[in-house]
Order: C-alpha cells, then structure tokens, then sequence
C-alpha cells in the first residue's frame, strides 16, 4: 500500500517534472542553424539526397560507429549470457521450407537493395540490416533444427566491422578526418554512384547490423 | 486536418494498448499489445516527416524486439517444461 | 505536433509506471521499451516542422529552398541510434531474465532479493 | 605522438576481430588484447607528458573532414589525459588481475573488456552531447554483460538491477538531450550557451545533469550499486568502480559548465549527504566487498561535492583537492577490491586469513591508511586542502559532515584493519600464490606511493626531514632480515644523528622539548634491546615516531606540523597495534586520533597564516589565532593527552601495547598533546584574548588529575594503574599551563620533564617484571623486593617523586603547582588538585605494596631481576629524578628563562634557593633534612631489631581450606573497593558509557537507514524516480 502510494507519487511527481516542457512547447517556425548546415551541407559537401543518411553516415559517424558497437556488444553480451545451445529435433513442413528459401534470397536482395540505397532514399544501413535479418529469422521459423555456419556469419559480422573502420582510417591518413565520406569522389548528386564513401559504409554497416541481428535471433532462439 | 486526427486516434490506441499491455495476464499477449505501439508509432514518424526512422520503428521496434521477447518468452517457457 | 509530443510523454510516464508497479520481469522490461518508444515519439516530435516534408531531397524538394522545406534532420538522426540502442538493451534484458529464470524458476522480481543492505 | 582517436579505432577493430583472432587460439587473442590494452596506456600517457612537461596546448580531433559542431568533436587535454591514464591503467592492470578468467572463459569477455575500455575513453574525450550518450551506453552495456564474468544467482540478479537502473537513468540523459537540442540548436557542448537557455531550457540541463548524477550513485537511489559492487567478480567490480565511475564523474565534469548555480549547490549538498550516509551505514556492514561499496560510493559523493566547492578555486588547488580525491579513491578502491578477490573471504571477521600472508597484509595496510586519507598518500593533501577551502568560505556545517563521515569511515576501515590483523582464531588455509593478482595490486600500491612522494616533493616542496618518517620505515623494512639488537643499534645512532641534525633549534622551548622527545626516546631505546628474534616492523614505525616527534618541533607551518602529527598518529597507531590483545586499544586510539587529527585541521585551517619562516612553535607566537580554532585545536590537542572526556583510549592502549612501547606512549607521546597546547597559549598570551578559554581548559586539567587518580587507585592491572596514573599526570600539567603565568608554566614544564623521567622509570620497570612474571595483574604477584630489588628501587623512587613527597622531584612540582594557583587566585582548583594528590598516595601504595611487599607467589619462587637491558634505562632516569632533585637549579633555571620569553618573571633564583611570592623552596636543604629525618629512625630501627626472627617467604600456614582462586582473597584484590563504594553512584564510567552509547546510536542509525535497500530492485527505480523528482522540486523552476 506505502508502495502503491510512492509509486504514484513518482508518476505524479515525473508528470509536474514534465509539465512545463509539455505546456510551453513550441514549435520553431525555422530549422536549426545546425540542421541548416546539415540540409545545404548534404547538398553541396556530400551530394547525399537523403540528409538523414549524411547526417548518419558522416557528420555524426562517430554515433553511427557507437551504435554499431552497441549492437556488437548486445550481440556478444547475449551470447555470452546465455552461452551455447544444444540441438535437439522437431520436424518442419517441408512446403513452407521450400517457399523460404525462395523468400529468403528474394528478402536479402531487398534488403541489399536498402542499404546501398540509404543515401538515396528513407532506409539505410540499419534498416537494410534488419531485412536481412528477417530473412534468416524466416530460414529459423522454416526449419526449426537449421544450423547456420557460424564461422560465415561471424567472418562477414567481423570483417564488415573491420572494414567499415579501415574506411573510417583512410579519411584519417589522409588527413580529412576520421570517417570522411570524401575519401572517394562524391559524384553526382541524386544517382546511385554519389555521395563518395557513403554507400560504401552504410553497405558494412548494413551486413554487420544484419549478421548481428541474425546472431542475436539465433542465439535467443536457443535449444 | 486529416493527420491530425489520425494522430490523435493513432495516440488514444497506443495509450490504451500500453496499458492494457501492462495489465494483461497473458505474456504472449502483453508482448504482442507492446509490440502493435511501436507499429503504430511507426505510423506516427510517417506522418511527421521522417520516414527513415518510420523504417527503423517498424523492422527494430516493432519487428525484432518483438521476436526476441517472443523468444525469450519461449525460452521461459521451455525451461517450465523442461522440468 | 504537440498532441505527439504529449503522446509520448504519456507513454513514457506509462512505462515507467509499468516498470515500478509491475512484479514480472518480462512486463518490467514491457515497461521499459513502451517508455522508450514514448522517448522516441517525444524525439521525433521536436523535430517537428508544420507543413514540411521529409528531408530527403529528391524532386519533391526544390533543392535550393531545402532548407525551408524539410523538417530537422537531426532528431532523426538522433532517434535512429537511440531505437538500435534501445533494442540492444532490451535484448539483453531479456537474456539476463532467461537466464535468472533458469536458476531460479521465477519471473517475479520480488524474489531475487538476496542482496541487500 | 599518436592521435588518440586510434585508440577508439584499434579498440574497436580489435574488438570485431577478437573472435576471429581467437581461432587461431587464446595466446594470440590474449597477447593482442593486452597489447592493445598497453597501447592506450602509453597514448594517453605520453600526452599527459607534452601537456604537462612540454606545455603542448589542448587537441582537438574533428571527425568526418567537418569542423565542430557540424560534426562530432573529441578533445584530449590535460584534464582529460590525467582521467584517462588512470583509467587505462586501472583497466589494463585489472586485466592483468583477470588473466586466468581470461584464459579460461568465453572470447566474449575480452571483446567486451576491451569495448567497456574503449568505451571510458570515448565517454571522456567527446564533446557531443548525444555521442555521450552513445559512449555511456557502450560503457553500460558492456559492463552489464561482464556482472555475469563469475555467473552465479547473486551477480545474476545484480546485474539485472544494474540494468535496470542504468536503463531508467539513460532514458533521462537522451531525454535531456534532445531538449537540450531543442532549446540550444546544438549538442555540442563548446556551442551550448547555457545563458541562452529559458526557464524551461532549465529543465532540459537538469534532465541531462540528474542522470549522470544517478550513475554518479548518490544516496539513497544507489541500491543497485551496492548489490553490484558485492556480487560481481572482484576484478570487474574494481572496473566499475574505478574506470567506469572516472568516466560518468568525468562526464559530470564536462556538463557542469552548463548547469545553474542552485542545482550545483543541490548536486555538490547531495555529494556530502552521500558521503555520511554510506559511510554512516558501512558502520554496520560485515562483507567485505559491500563495505568497500559503501565506501566507493561515498568517496564518489565526497568527490563529486569537491568538484563542485571548487570550481572557482586556483588550478593548483584543483588539482591538489579532486585530483587528490580522485586518485585516492581509484587506486584504493582498485587494489583493495582486488585484494578481496584473493583473499576470497566474504565476511570481515573471516580476514585473520591475511594476517599469515605478511606482504598482501602491507598492501592492504597501505591502501586502508590511503583511503583512510592518512599521509602521505594523495587523499590526505586533498582533504587539508578541501577543509581549508571550506573553512574559508564559511561552510562550516558542510566541514563538519564531511569529517564526521570520514571518522565513520575510519572507524570501519580500521575495524577491518584490525580484525585482521589481530584476529586470534586459528586459520589453516593459506591463500593461494597468484602471481598476476598479486602483480596489479602491488604495482598499484607502487604508484600510489610514487605518486604521493611526488606530491610533497613537487606540490609542497617539503624539506627532506619531513619525509624522515616514511624513509625510516622504508629502510628498516628492507633491513628487517637483522636480528633486531643491530636494529636497535642502528635506531639509537638515528635517533643520535636526527637530534644532532635538528640541534641548533631557534629557540629554548623547543630545544627542551627537543630533550623530552629524542633525548628521551632514545633513553627508553635501550630497553627495547631487551627484544629477541627479528621484531620485524618494530623498529621502522619506532624511528618514523621519534622522528615525528622531533619534526613537530622544526615544523615551519601548520601542514608540515599536522603533518608530523598525523605520522605521529600513524607510527604509534601500528605500534600500539603490535600488543597481542591490542585490537580494540589501537581502534580507539586510533579513532580518537583521528577525531583529533580533523579538529587540528579545522582549526589550523581557521588560523590566519604565519607571517615569518620560522618554527610554528616560535612563529605562532606572532598570530592571534580566532577563538573558534583555539578553542578546536585545544581539544585536538587535549585528546592527545588524554584529558577528561577524551581519555578513553588512554587506558586501553597504554595497557596493551608492547610493555617496551607504553613508556614511549606514556612519557613521550602524551608530551606531544602538551605541546601543542603550550602553542596555543602561546599564541594567546602575546595576543590579547578576548575569551577566557584557559580558565575551563584549567579545570578540565584540574578534574582529568582527580578522575585520573581514583581510576587508577581501582585497577588491578599494573600498566593500567599507570596509564591513569599519566592521565592524572598530564591533568595537573595542562591544568598548569592554563594559569598562563610564568609559575604556572614552569610548573608545567619541570612535570612534564620529571613526568616523562618518572613514568618512563615506572614503565620499564613494570616491563621487567612482566618479562618475568607474565602477569600485569597487580594480586598476581607479590614480595618480589626479594627478587627484583633494582627493580624495587626504580618502582620506590619514582612513586616518591609522583606522589610529591619530599626529597624527590615531585615535591618541588608539586610546591611550585601549589604556588601558581595560589598566586593565581585559583583556590578551588587548588583544593581540587591537592585532594588528588592525596588519592593518588592510594595507587601509588598499591603499586608498591602489591607487587613487591607481601608474599611471595609460589610460581614467582624461581625468577631473577629483569633483564640488564630494563635496568640500564631506569637508572638512567633515575639518576636524572635524583640530579635534578638534589639541585633543582638545574632544570629550574633554563625553565626560567625559556618562560621568561613569554611572561615576567615572578620567582628568584639566588644559589640552591627558589623564592616566589608565596615562599621558597630550597630543593637541596629539602633533601639534606628528609636524608637525615630518614635516616635517624632507619638508624633506630636497625639498632633495636636486630633479634627480630626471620620468616620464609614460603612458611605460610592455611587458617582452613585453600580456597578456589587464592588471588582473590588477597588483600590486594580489589584493594579499594570500599572508597569505590563510598564514591557511590560517581564511580560509574559514565564518560565511557557516553562514548559506547554514541557508538551504539551511530550503529543502529546506520542500521536503520541501510534498510531502504530492499534488494528489490524495483524499489531501487522507485528511488531514483523519487530522487530525481525531489531534486526537481529542491531546485525549483
């Protein structure tokens, strides 16, 4: 009951916290000067449609990087959590196990097709990586008993991440800055080939965050 | 005029959705009731402008997080028959 | 839109009500990712301009008035990270509650008190 | 010179790979994980180096080929690379400590290991708000999944907690930060105008600044903290709470900039507040690990609050005060969880384990004193500094929390310390050699004592003297192999050389206590020849006090004084330790040292400061010290010398020492107190007092010498008779020294002198008979005249020179005493005084009735005088009671006009005749007429009983049966029992019952609040909630 009671006064009490930023909201009329440089910068530095991406992939990579890392160690930490499974077998129908493999490399092509398009249009790498995921999610929900070739899995989560930074070092050696997305020409503006280093590294990102994911599904799915 | 009101209905659903969540007994439901608000959110970030994240919402917060509750929830499960 | 932003100051006050009076872990962590997805809605909604779209600058924008006609980058920039974040947190909430359960064949917080004072 | 940025790079390529890495097997995975580990160190370090030594200014690392705030910017100055290095360190050498867990267990904990390092050092370089929330949460995250490197229930559940905790708390940052967004249009923290913020921008910061302060773990939402610090493997707890709490304080550094004054003061008030409560309830903690919980979590509320009270203050300050803390706190904490790791004992009283283990008990003593912020580790500058800053800006309620805090943590600490070291149970289980846990703490201990010389070599520039004390432990250490009559040799000529060293002093005051301190400590050195086999550690903390003693002479200003003080403290402390039932003696000693040791800072810090380079004792002279700080330094003082009230630890430590330590403690060590209370009324007499503060300090000395006397006229044990003995003593000087008249303080000084000749005589000569008869219960022994006569003789002498009876010295004290007050005009005081000397006949009687009159016991019927080493000493003394009896010019004269310096003269000195303004004192006619009074009836007596039949000592005729326990029936068991009766309801010990009671309010305090951790960690939430709301209403928008 004296819990009870707390615990609606800490509702209460975070609802007056929270007050004055509800009341006295308003939205501004302009951007930012910030979101400013971003939507021109975008236009005229990276020659990004998608300033999101820009945003993302270069002007706040490090973020981007951390995010990945985040990703990284949940997938880790939950592997190391719950350690490695044990097999055990049950039968799946062989009807939805054909439809998927067909499903499957029709889902990765889609998600291949995000990713490589983040700076063109809404998605990217994150986005991309979780189709991919979803794609192994429906390999494991067909076929209960599928073992993945982790080696493979691992090797392309490593890699991608390994290479996604060497990308990020070339930018330093060549003294632009750590993950500059003009270590490449940018070419030009709205056409799948622009934007210079930035498909190439939302492309790691998307097979790291998609191989991640997957691991992270696999390994929840356990037993 | 239109996203307005779809907001505002959109948003009574997820507030209603939360607590129901909250309250059901069935897990598997209360996972399933969690997982429809970030759907719906999704739907939200559409209206505002940013589908980017309107993507992420719905593959991570609604899909992913989802299944992996889901699978969790199995595990728990598992274990109660297990023994 | 200040009805999403209020939207999702009341899903994060619900979460974390969720978090404080529920007794199961799983609906603690429940609590937890609808009060994460009320932070995000609340993120989403500061960057927030009436009558812009989204800024991504294909032919819909007139590329040299961009700057008039998207909304605020940043916040979706911001939001992206935090809901890969969130998931990893979740994820490894739940994990660790799989794992608690495994030892001790209970979902209730109120019995993994052993530690105190 | 490398960028830093690589430093997150490798790292984190490092990390993606390691699992790759692994398959080509653990050695190579491990080597590129440590090196890489290595690699950071020596990054951060050798910029620390350019910033410091070669003045490189402060980098800046843009990323992405845009400027900040365009896009995210990191930064490595010195600030930075300071938090860093010791971060790395702590992180590498922890690893190091991991290693076999390492080896064993799954590649995962070293990909998390190295992102949770890589992670601190992103979290302190970034200057982007959302990047701080990205790094804090590679940091969380990867620390939530390393709870579970030792996976069990309990570090299960804690770590559940930990998440949910840190989960609540970064949902706040991101919260603030978007709305820091919002209100600001930037998330760089260079762009971020906090001026520019409206009210409810306000709200914003305070969302970004309450979550950082939760994972800052102040009291009471920190519950989750604790059940991790307990539960969670030794080498990964000492991670959090050291790397990880450098970079969420580091982050709290960054943001301060923004945040308002009011919340400042909130957060730096909420510090202190944590600092008492963990430390208020560690009081009742028994497990290791919590306790060392408690106590991280306090020093991060101490640390914090230092932050924030010294924001305006100089850089050197800064530096000195949260540096200080700082890296007091990091090391501590490091090596002492580590150290819980290898002991492996979950209880504290189960630690008597340690006690067999010699060189992991050195470490743990010296990172307890260095946590305890004892000298000359880095806590103990910061803390002076800190007091003094916050004494000068008037906060004098915040000092006062903060030290009474620290006492609490003293007194766990030291509990802990020895429990330990004198646990008596009988331990067979050895601790397992294990060479890279053994090497982390070791070398952390290294760099704390490195670090702490650098300090007073650099920061104070001491003079080489005053870090004699440490040097001469140091030195004994490694020579501990001799047998320890070559220590006592080589001691003795220290001791010779120091005094020659300090010789000339500036005045004759201190060259007088000078002689008191070396002359005299040096005189007592030979009874410790006495000492067989190696008597390791004796002789360094025996040399470091004699030392400390004669630097508080040479002392230049008040921190080279306390700080002679505090080793003081520290040698005598570990010496008392040494005593073999001593636990509860040396915790009290040192708890009421340590008591002491914060009022001397407190009110050396409310001193003005000295105006010339001379010795404090000669300087002090010159300043009018404000009431307040005479009034704190006075009792400070008067606990060192065991005055009424604050002599609790008296008896005790005095009893259980080594019976060749207790005469340092008693003649020498009290002498100390006098001292400084003499300096006080130094600096009062030449400064027009407004107070009166010496007339009460005058009757505690008056009532501390009656107490004293009845207390010692009730014991049974010989040393305690003694110590009481000192206590009523050092009464009758202290009360001496208030009368603050030029008889007065000769008086003060002829008794302190004959004080220390005497009770050093009576010391050792209770040493040698407890060589022999291994009792100090006085009705366990008896008719040892026969036996022990020399003894007998130094026991008689110096009793007749106590008790002030003509011939011996103690007369013309005692004429001299009577005559100050008198001419004072304090007649009660003198009645008082008088009375008690009469008690004191009651004790002294006893002493010498009980040991050497009576029957001899039948086990004593075969023992021999005491050792040739005990009798050199005594005599000496004794022929210095009977020099300065005989010709009491002597001494009387140099005091004259030492006391001259400071008052006119009001006695004449014309040949062997002493004239006051009350009568004269002739000492050598004294003792001409009481020889010849004496020796006339000895004459008779020898004459007339010559036919007298001599008995055997042993022709005793039972009257009956032998009773039970034959000692009790003695007449000197319990001799005084009736005058207690007749005391009635004033024998009650009700000054110790005070001090138990205060204890045992403390404890239950402690015990009560520690019940808010319900271990459920939803109540751990519902207190952070609450917390951050309450702070949102305590600062108001």
């Amino acid at each position: 009951m004296i819990k009870k009671t707390l615990v609606l006064i800490a509702i209460v009490g975070l609802l007056m916290v929270f007050w004055p930023l509800m009341s006295n909201f308003e939205f501004s009329q302009n951007l930012s000067e910030l979101a400013s440089n971003y939507v021109r910068g975008s236009v005229n530095e990276l020659n990004t449609q998608n300033v999101v991406t820009s945003v993302i992939v270069t002007y706040r990579g490090l973020d981007t990087l951390g995010e990945v890392t985040v990703l990284f160690l949940a997938t880790v930490g939950i592997g190391f959590l719950l350690g490695k499974r044990k097999g055990k077998k049950r039968p799946a129908s062989e009807l939805l196990q054909t439809t998927s493999s067909f499903l499957f490399a029709l889902i990765v092509l889609f998600g291949v097709y995000i990713f490589t398009h983040g700076h063109l249009t809404p998605g990217g790498g994150f986005q991309g990586g979780v189709v991919i995921a979803t794609a192994f999610l429906l390999l494991m929900l067909s076929d209960v008993n599928m073992k993945f070739n982790h080696t493979i899995l691992q090797i392309v989560e490593s890699f991608s991440g390994a290479f996604y930074i060497v990308i990020g070092i070339v930018g330093l050696v060549l003294t632009i800055g750590f993950l500059s997305a003009e270590i490449i020409p940018l070419g030009e503006f709205g056409k799948l080939i622009s934007a210079g280093a930035i498909p190439i590294i939302y492309s790691f990102i998307g097979l790291k965050v998609g191989s991640e994911l997957t691991n992270i599904i696999d390994t929840m799915r356990g037993e | 005029m239109i996203s307005v009101i779809m907001i505002v209905v959109l948003g009574v659903i997820m507030i209603v959705a939360g607590i129901i969540a909250l309250h059901l007994k069935n897990l598997l439901a209360a996972i399933i009731t969690a997982g429809t608000i970030s759907l719906l959110a999704s739907v939200i970030y559409l209206i505002l402008g940013s589908p980017d994240v309107a993507m992420t919402e719905a593959s991570i917060g609604s899909g992913l997080t989802t299944i992996i509750f889901l699978y969790a929830l199995n595990k728990v499960q598992k274990e109660d028959k297990n023994d | 839109m200040i009805f999403t932003l209020i939207l999702g100051f009341v899903l994060l006050l619900i979460g974390i009500y969720g978090m404080l009076s529920q007794r199961n872990l799983i609906k603690i962590i429940i609590g937890f990712s609808i009060a994460d997805t009320g932070i995000h809605i609340i993120i989403v909604s500061i960057g927030y301009l009436r009558n812009r779209t989204a800024p991504i600058l294909n032919s819909a924008v007139d590329i040299s008035k961009a700057v008039q006609q998207v909304v605020d980058p940043i916040p979706s920039a911001l939001v992206l990270t935090a809901i890969v974040i969130g998931l990893a947190v979740t994820a490894l909430m739940l994990s660790f509650v799989v794992e608690l359960y495994k030892k001790r064949k209970s979902l209730s917080i109120d019995d993994y008190q052993e530690l105190k004072w | 010179m490398v960028n830093p940025i690589y430093i997150i790079i490798l790292s984190l390529a490092t990390g993606f790979l390691l699992s790759i890495i692994d398959k080509a097997g653990r050695k190579l995975s491990l080597t590129v994980f440590y090196s890489v580990l290595t690699f950071n160190v020596f990054v951060v370090a050798d910029w620390l180096y350019r910033f410091t030594v070669l003045g490189v200014s402060t980098l800046t690392i843009n990323t992405a080929g845009f400027k900040a705030p365009l896009s995210i910017n990191l930064q490595l100055g010195i600030y930075e690379s300071f938090v860093l290095l010791f971060a790395n360190l702590v992180g590498l050498l922890s690893a190091i400590y991991l290693i076999k867990k390492f080896k064993e267990s799954n590649i995962s904990s070293l990909i998390l290991y190295l992102i949770l390092i890589m992670g601190v050092n992103g979290l302190v370089m970034t200057r982007d708000l959302f990047n701080i929330f990205v790094f804090l949460e590679i940091l969380s995250i990867s620390t939530y999944a390393l709870t579970i490197l030792t996976k069990n229930q309990k570090s299960l559940s804690a770590g559940f907690k930990y998440m949910i905790a840190g989960g609540v708390a970064s949902t706040f940052f991101l919260l603030g930060v978007v709305f820091v967004y919002y209100f600001s249009g930037n998330l760089n923290l260079e762009f971020i105008d906090p001026n520019s913020l409206t009210n409810y921008g306000v709200i914003a910061i305070f969302l970004l600044a309450i979550a950082v302060f939760i994972e800052l773990k102040p009291f009471p939402a920190n519950g989750w903290a604790l059940d991790v610090y307990e539960s969670v493997d030794s080498g990964i707890t000492s991670v959090i709470a050291v790397v990880n709490s450098a970079g969420i304080i580091f982050v709290f550094y960054k943001i301060m900039p923004l945040l308002p004054q009011n919340l400042l003061n909130i957060f730096g008030i909420a510090g202190v507040v944590t600092f008492f409560f963990s430390n208020l309830m560690g009081l009742k903690q028994q497990n290791a690990k919590r306790l060392l919980g408690y106590s991280s979590i306090g020093q991060m509320g101490l640390l914090v609050s230092a932050l924030i009270f010294t924001m305006n203050s100089p850089n050197k300050l800064i530096y000195v005060i949260v540096g200080g803390f700082f890296i007091n706190h990091l090391i501590a904490k490091a090596g002492l969880f580590w150290i819980t790791g290898i002991v492996k004992k979950e209880k504290i009283n189960d630690w008597g384990i340690l006690k067999e283990n010699k060189f992991l008990l050195i470490l743990f003593g010296l990172l307890l004193f260095s946590l305890s912020g004892l000298p000359p580790f880095p806590g103990f500058w910061a803390k002076w500094e800190f007091i003094k800053l916050l004494v000068h800006g008037k906060m004098f309620f915040v000092v006062g929390v903060i030290l009474l805090s620290s006492l609490f943590e003293v007194i766990y600490l030291f509990r802990w310390f020895t429990a330990t070291v004198k646990n008596d149970s009988e331990i067979e289980e050895k601790i397992p050699f294990q060479f890279a846990k053994y090497f982390s703490t070791t070398v952390i201990v290294g760099i704390s004592l490195i670090i702490s010389v650098l300090m007073m070599r650099f920061v104070y520039n001491f003079q080489t003297i005053h870090y004699l004390p440490i040097i001469a432990v140091i030195i004994i250490y490694l020579l501990d192999f001799i047998p320890s009559k070559i220590k006592a040799i080589l001691s003795l000529g220290a001791v010779g050389a120091y005094g020659y060293y300090i010789y000339p002093l500036e005045n004759n005051l201190q060259l007088f206590f000078g002689i008191i301190f070396i002359v005299g400590s040096a005189i007592n050195l030979i009874a410790t020849f006495n000492r067989k086999k190696l008597s390791k550690g004796f002789y360094g903390f025996l040399l470091m006090m004699i030392f400390s003693f004669g630097n508080l002479l040479v002392a230049k200003t008040y921190l080279e004084f306390f700080l002679a003080w505090e080793f003081m403290t520290i040698s005598s402390f570990i010496l008392i330790m040494r005593g073999k039932r001593a636990q509860k003696a040396s915790l009290l000693y040192m708890i009421f040292s340590t008591a002491g040791a914060y009022l001397l800072i407190v009110g050396f810090a409310l001193a003005p400061s000295l105006v010339s380079n001379s010795a404090l004792m000669v300087s002090i002279a010159k300043i009018q010290l404000p009431i307040l700080s005479t009034i704190l330094l006075a009792i400070g003082f008067m606990i060192k010398s065991g005055s009424l009230g604050v002599h609790i630890w008296l008896p005790e430590a005095h009893a259980e020492a080594e019976s060749d330590v207790s005469p340092f403690i008693s003649a020498i060590l009290l002498k100390a107190g006098v001292l400084g209370l003499l300096m006080i009324g130094i600096s009062y007499v030449n400064n027009t007092p407004t107070f009166n503060m010496f007339y009460w300090i005058g009757w505690i000395g008056v009532l501390t010498a009656i107490v004293g006397a009845f207390l010692a006229s009730f014991q049974e044990d010989a040393k305690r008779l003694l110590a009481y003995s000192s206590m009523s003593q050092v009464g009758y000087i202290v009360a001496s020294i208030a009368i603050l008249s030029h008889l007065g303080w000769i008086s003060a000084l002829y008794l302190s002198f004959n004080h220390m000749m005497f009770k050093s005589a009576l010391f050792i000569a209770i040493a040698g008979i407890y060589y022999r008869t291994h009792t100090r219960k006085m009705y366990e022994m008896g008719g040892l005249i026969k036996k022990m006569p020399l003894t007998y003789i130094t026991v008689l002498i110096g009793i007749i020179a106590i008790s002030g009876v003509p011939p011996l010295s103690g007369f013309g004290a005692k004429w001299l005493i009577y005559s100050s007050f008198i001419e004072k005009g304090w007649y009660l005081q003198a009645g008082v005084l008088f009375f008690s000397s009469a008690v004191s006949f009651l004790y002294l009687y006893r002493l010498i009735h009980t040991i050497f009159l009576g029957q001899l016991k039948y086990e004593h019927q075969n023992i021999k005088e005491a050792p040739i080493w005990f009798i050199i000493p005594q005599y000496i003394f004794i022929i210095g009671i009977m020099a300065i009896s005989m010709f009491p010019n002597l001494i009387i004269q140099p005091l004259n006009s030492i006391v001259g310096h400071y008052f006119n003269s009001t006695i004449a000195i014309d040949g062997y005749n002493i004239t006051s303004s009350l009568g004269n004192w002739n000492g050598n006619m004294v003792m001409l007429v009481t020889m010849g009074v004496f020796i006339v009836p000895l004459a008779l007596l020898m004459l007339f009983n010559r036919k007298v039949q001599t008995v055997k000592q042993f022709n005793i005729v039972y009257a009956a049966e032998r009773p039970e326990s034959p000692q009790t029936t003695h007449v000197a068991h319990n001799m005084y029992a009736h005058f207690r009766k007749a005391l009635g309801g004033w024998g009650k010990p009700r000054i110790w019952e005070f001090w138990h009671d205060s204890a045992e309010w403390a404890h239950t305090f402690g015990d009560f609040f520690r019940r808010i951790y319900t271990g459920n960690g939803q109540t751990y939430i519902l207190h952070i909630i609450l917390y951050i709301v309450v702070i949102y209403f305590i600062m108001g928008v």
